[in-house]
């Protein structure tokens, strides 16, 4: 960076009818056409949003509809809703929501780039997100999809009555949008660094969103050839996973978990490279253990994918085999608990404010502590036997993708609004809004766990009598949770037209993405920078414990 | 090495994942039906399937040695060896469309009234041929896109885009063609080879 | 803006790697007549990746390529592992059975009565 | 609903009963992973808040900058890694217990169709979502599924296996309490996926005698031998004299030599493939596509009750019989002469 002080670029303050990527253009075709990663980045967040919405309404239809022991809507209506709302959440989502968004924007700014190495694929990757989310919207519009998200055979293949080609493809077609994030990412970091921004100094943001985009390019052809392998299978109705011909519908699950185990971590890594940020950010500190926390990254990329088998313990899978996966499960624990430790230990002897951000980056750490640490019973063979197909998954994978996930999503869109939009957000009412959320998830999936335990079966439309109490308290969780969601959607679409100017630099904070206008212009710096300073550069280092 | 042949490079790892998935397929059931998988030598024909993976190994020849024209801005070579590369591919699609007509008339294709002279493996050959065309229609469906990207390919050395300092798209095509070649030196064996010929 | 060095490969060298990979070819096709049991697929697939490893080294000139492309090589044949050979191993181990030590079904048996 | 909150709270329940001889060692394990994440949750929890409030910020201090600790990362990486390792040999230890039934084990066979459990008990009792065990005794089941995958659970006895059509799975337990517990569908099986259950009833000895009362179509063998007369299976497969088929006599559990040279045990899943797919595996001496294939006219508990009749030809053979040696019997008396190949 050629100087390190804050607005030194161009003007210091923010004059009204400052250039920036925003206002560069103007119409439907500067947007529809354009290849600037922050524009694109925008019309991802806006696609995922309406995503996130869809699936979350079906979320709180079918919250309603297990209030009752018996079910309010027919199983019929109950199987399509879950289902799709696990794949629209999943693969519509999860995998694409900070990626796309948050890393989009700010990958190139990170390192120093104007651009990510690829624009035009950036700008294709979009529209193959949203041409496969049109083949699942209309499969939803047709009357939807009964298989859950995981499209086991030969249920899939050929007992469904419901829109499985469609939905199917859709997801083929997103999976590619996603294997062009990951590797424009992989390609932009190797290729595109300023100089002076070696790897020692990226951001741990980029070095998870790296690791991301390894998994991505590594995992997501399998699920694709999966997919299609199925699709042929519901065609020509025979194939390769049909047991009538001497097929095996373990080897679906295999090829499946394959992508579907590693795509977990798809979902989460980024979100850890984003509490990185904002730990380091309101602790005005450098994040303890640096290395530890990037090659945990990298850990966790490669472990993730020789775990897949612990889906599949209750399923037939060889013994032998599942002892193995088993074991590699709780390797893959450890560079997990080594992130969480050291997010907690750079608050020692730190300054630590407490703004939105930081709330639900301690939102983060308290929900996916729980969540890997739930974890455990699934990787020990002998639990996960009891708790396989409860509840108890239910709890555990919401644990990480909500309350892990979600919230580092939100934290990171609340960390950047200012840099994105150039706006604050009314600081009051998104303190409220992290609370209420945190709350009504806390109480919306921690029943679920006891649930899950008692045996309580997931993907029922209807239960036991005894189990109504857990449900309705969960139900009403869930109703205080998608309160939770809206607030933020009123006071950032407030934000975006009245809230008051953030500044370049509103909360203190150091990386290349601070010290240039906000929003930034299109080509983000006005001359490349050098940078000389290590990441979180917030003072001379004072101190080595230990 | 610039961005876009790292971009290439990574984009064909995502390629051997995805032609991964049906190998792992392939290996699952080769091993749970060996009888089955043997039995399907007899229809497979391997002078044309020998055929073809000479013509795909000329073709990358002439596909390397377009590359290696550009390298040297010699652009009439461009031309002819990428033209040459074009009637190779063209001529692995034609004999693998005569041999899936071969398959069609034999009711040797899954789902379409399949038909096959063993009973005993009635059921299991049904999966190596539900295999065969999935893996080789894949790979020609990659044939295909490579066709396309050379007559892109043909098009801007006819207006002379590339030379010694501008060669990547060359290069990038030519890797592509490349990994799908290899890709079908590994079909070869595992499809035409599999049983003990008498 | 190809601006990397990349040595001129000598068309000599070009026909020499296409001869051996048809040379292979019909070796490969020969081989397969022979009854060699189970070293038939081995041979085959040896000589595949024979096949294949020149056509990279040669043809996608591997030989002259950066460090990353040939880490980006190997963790692709690594990841492709994986995937088989631990799908593999489920198949491959489903028939080794366990009979549970006498401690667990006495202890089941004892314990019920 | 409101009105009926107490109720509600009335039939909460928080842990589930334990009813088999698997669920104790279970729920040891059980417990100690939640005792080890509520430490570990517990102290991130104070931790964060401890942390957070102590350095707060304020005027005029300065964080001070710590690069890391090396001592530090190893400790929370190794001390987790070793309380990791005994959850996966404790674990894993478990599993492998669960894994074979005891040799006296009691048979009870259980077909998943959508959406129903079809059980059926050796006397050739059946019943449909519903099991009736006696306390105290080991019960092995053979799972079936007609269709899709099913998973059958009870989460009572801790136990769960999924069936997956196309083989046989299995599962076992030792009931240890009388009473009714609850048998779910825990794999997604379509529409009615949640109605795919209900009870198992554990039996104390005198109760389970009278319930036992046999089937009024005779046992379940029996059952089998109608139908191997029925299908025209007695034609060829005569039960003292070679024929063009296999005699079945004395053929369960004993290892059988096939015209591929490998040798395979005559087991569940051995007879099931041989009834549904005749051709699939031939045993050494006999001729291939004989035997017409069955599968589409045979029901999952037909074969099943198939199966049970030439097991009842093997009257010596204990029930479960799983991985003991045993002499091969000769069951083709061509096979001692010199193997020829048939020719195919």
């Amino acid at each position: 960076m050629a100087t390190i002080a804050h607005g030194t670029h161009g003007t210091p303050e923010i004059a009204a009818e400052e250039v920036n990527y925003l206002n560069v253009e103007h119409g439907w075709k500067s947007w529809l056409l354009t290849t600037d990663h922050k524009r694109i980045a925008f019309l991802y967040l806006i696609s995922i949003t309406a995503m996130f919405f869809v699936g979350g309404a079906m979320a709180v239809l079918f919250r309603i509809n297990l209030l009752e022991p018996e079910g309010i809507f027919s199983a019929e209506t109950y199987n399509r809703l879950f289902s799709m709302h696990g794949i629209v959440m999943v693969f519509f989502f999860l995998v694409p929501s900070i990626p796309a968004t948050l890393a989009n924007f700010l990958i190139p700014i990170m390192v120093g780039a104007k651009d990510l190495a690829f624009p035009r694929v950036n700008l294709l990757s979009w529209y193959l997100y949203i041409f496969g989310a049109m083949f699942t919207l209309y499969a939803v519009i047709r009357g939807g999809v009964d298989t859950g998200w995981t499209f086991y055979a030969p249920y899939s293949s050929t007992y469904s009555n419901s829109y499985v080609l469609s939905a199917a493809m859709g997801v083929f077609i997103a999976g590619f949008s996603s294997i062009l994030t990951g590797l424009n990412f992989i390609v932009t970091v190797h290729k595109m660094r300023a100089p002076g921004m070696t790897w020692g100094r990226l951001p741990l943001f980029v070095w998870a969103n790296y690791a991301t985009g390894l998994i991505q390019v590594l995992g997501t052809p399998v699920l694709a050839i999966t997919i299609l392998l199925l699709a042929f299978e519901r065609v020509a109705h025979v194939g390769i996973f049909d047991p009538n011909i001497g097929g095996d519908p373990i080897l679906f699950q295999h090829l499946f978990w394959f992508y579907s185990h590693p795509a977990v971590y798809i979902m989460i890594l980024p979100g850890m490279g984003v509490i990185s940020e904002i730990v380091a950010c309101f602790s005005r500190k450098r994040v303890f253990g640096y290395n530890f926390v990037a090659f945990s990254s990298m850990g966790i990329a490669v472990l993730s994918f020789v775990v897949w088998g612990h889906h599949m313990f209750v399923t037939g899978e060889a013994m032998y085999t599942s002892v193995a996966f088993s074991f590699l499960s709780f390797m893959v624990a450890v560079p997990s608990a080594i992130k969480v430790f050291n997010w907690t230990a750079t608050m020692y002897k730190g300054s630590v404010s407490f703004d939105t951000p930081m709330l639900y980056c301690f939102g983060f750490i308290g929900l996916f502590t729980i969540g890997g640490l739930t974890g455990l019973f699934l990787a020990a063979l002998a639990t996960d036997v009891a708790t396989h197909g409860t509840y108890f998954i239910v709890a555990h994978f919401h644990y990480v993708m909500v309350g892990g996930m979600v919230m580092a999503f939100l934290g990171g869109l609340h960390f950047w609004w200012p840099k994105i939009t150039g706006r604050l957000y009314p600081e009051a009412w998104a303190k409220f809004a992290a609370l209420i959320i945190f709350i009504g998830f806390n109480l919306t999936f921690f029943p679920q766990f006891i649930l899950g335990y008692l045996g309580m079966p997931r993907r029922y439309h209807a239960y036991p009598p005894e189990f109504q109490a857990l449900n309705v308290l969960s139900t009403a969780g869930a109703s205080i949770l998608g309160i939770g969601y809206l607030i933020p959607m009123i006071y950032f679409a407030w934000s975006l037209k009245a809230g008051p100017k953030a500044g370049p630099n509103p909360w203190g904070a150091t990386g290349l993405e601070w010290e240039i206008q906000s929003p930034p212009t299109t080509f983000n710096f006005d001359e490349t920078p050098t940078v000389t300073k290590e990441a979180y550069d917030y003072g001379p280092l004072e101190e080595i414990v230990g | 090495m610039d961005a876009s042949m790292l971009g290439m490079w990574t984009f064909l790892i995502t390629e051997v994942l995805f032609f991964g998935g049906m190998f792992a397929a392939y290996a699952v059931y080769r091993n749970m039906y060996p009888g089955a998988f043997a039995s399907t030598s007899k229809f497979m024909d391997v002078i044309l399937g020998g055929t073809n993976t000479a013509v795909l190994i000329c073709s990358s020849l002439t596909m390397v040695l377009a590359v290696r024209a550009a390298q040297l801005s010699k652009r009439r070579d461009v031309m002819l060896f990428t033209v040459l590369t074009m009637i190779f591919g063209t001529a692995f699609l034609v004999i693998k469309a005569f041999e899936y007509h071969s398959k069609w008339v034999e009711h040797l294709i899954p789902g379409f009234d399949f038909q096959y002279d063993e009973p005993r493996y009635q059921h299991n050959a049904q999966i190596l041929f539900f295999l065969y065309f999935c893996m080789t229609g894949m790979h020609a469906v990659h044939m295909i896109v490579g066709l396309g990207l050379l007559t892109y390919l043909l098009v801007q050395a006819k207006r002379n885009v590339f030379s010694a300092n501008y060669f990547a798209p060359v290069e990038m095509i030519g890797l592509y063609w490349h990994f799908v070649d290899v890709v079908w030196i590994f079909l070869f064996p595992l499809l035409y080879l599999i049983g003990h010929r008498r | 803006m190809s601006t990397h060095h990349v040595p001129i490969p000598k068309v000599g060298t070009l026909v020499a790697v296409w001869a051996a990979l048809i040379v292979l070819t019909g070796l490969t096709s020969a081989v397969s007549y022979l009854e060699l049991g189970e070293w038939n697929i081995v041979v085959a697939l040896l000589i595949a990746l024979t096949k294949a490893s020149l056509v990279a080294w040669v043809f996608m000139a591997v030989r002259h390529s950066t460090t990353l492309t040939r880490l980006f090589c190997v963790a692709g044949l690594a990841w492709l592992s994986i995937l088989i050979l631990l799908t593999y191993s489920d198949y491959h181990t489903r028939d080794w059975t366990y009979q549970a030590k006498p401690w667990s079904t006495n202890k089941a048996a004892g314990e019920s009565r | 609903m409101l009105a009926s909150l107490p109720l509600l709270v009335a039939d909460l329940q928080l842990f589930p009963p334990a009813a088999s001889a698997q669920a104790g060692p279970i729920d040891e394990l059980y417990w100690f992973e939640v005792i080890v994440s509520a430490i570990m949750t517990v102290g991130i929890f104070l931790a964060v808040i401890f942390l957070a409030w102590k350095y707060r910020r304020r005027a005029n201090v300065r964080a001070t900058q710590i690069e890391g600790s090396t001592f530090l990362e190893l400790s929370w990486s190794i001390i987790p890694f070793l309380v990791m390792l005994v959850m996966f040999w404790w674990g894993a230890k478990l599993f492998f217990a669960a894994q074979n039934p005891p040799k006296d084990a009691m048979e009870v066979f259980v077909t998943g169709k959508q959406w129903m459990w079809k059980v059926q008990y050796p006397d050739g009792t059946r019943e449909i979502n519903a099991l009736h065990v006696p306390v105290g005794q080991p019960v092995k089941l053979t799972l079936a599924s007609e269709d899709v995958i099913h998973s059958f659970s009870v989460p009572a006895f801790r136990v769960r296996h999924d069936v997956v059509p196309g083989h046989y799975d299995s599962l076992w337990f030792t009931a240890t309490k009388p009473g009714r517990y609850r048998l779910y569908c825990t794999e997604y099986c379509g529409n009615q996926h949640a109605s795919m259950g209900g009870w198992v009833d554990v039996l104390d000895d005198r109760e389970y005698a009278s319930w036992a009362g046999g089937g009024s179509h005779g046992s379940l063998a029996e059952q089998g031998q109608k139908l191997f007369e029925q299908n025209g299976c007695s034609t060829c497969h005569q039960l003292d004299q070679q024929g063009r088929c296999p005699i079945l006599r004395g053929v369960y559990n004993k290892p059988v030599q096939l015209d591929d040279g490998r040798t395979v045990t005559a087991d569940d899943s051995y007879l099931r493939e041989s009834i549904l797919d005749p051709n699939a595996k031939i045993v050494s001496g006999f001729q291939p596509n004989i035997m017409p294939n069955f599968k589409g006219q045979l029901s999952e508990e037909q074969v099943i009750q198939l199966i049970a009749y030439v097991k009842s030809l093997s009257p010596t053979t204990p029930a479960s019989q799983q991985g003991v040696q045993q002499r091969p019997v000769v069951i083709a008396p061509q096979a001692k002469a010199p193997a020829v190949r048939p020719p195919q």
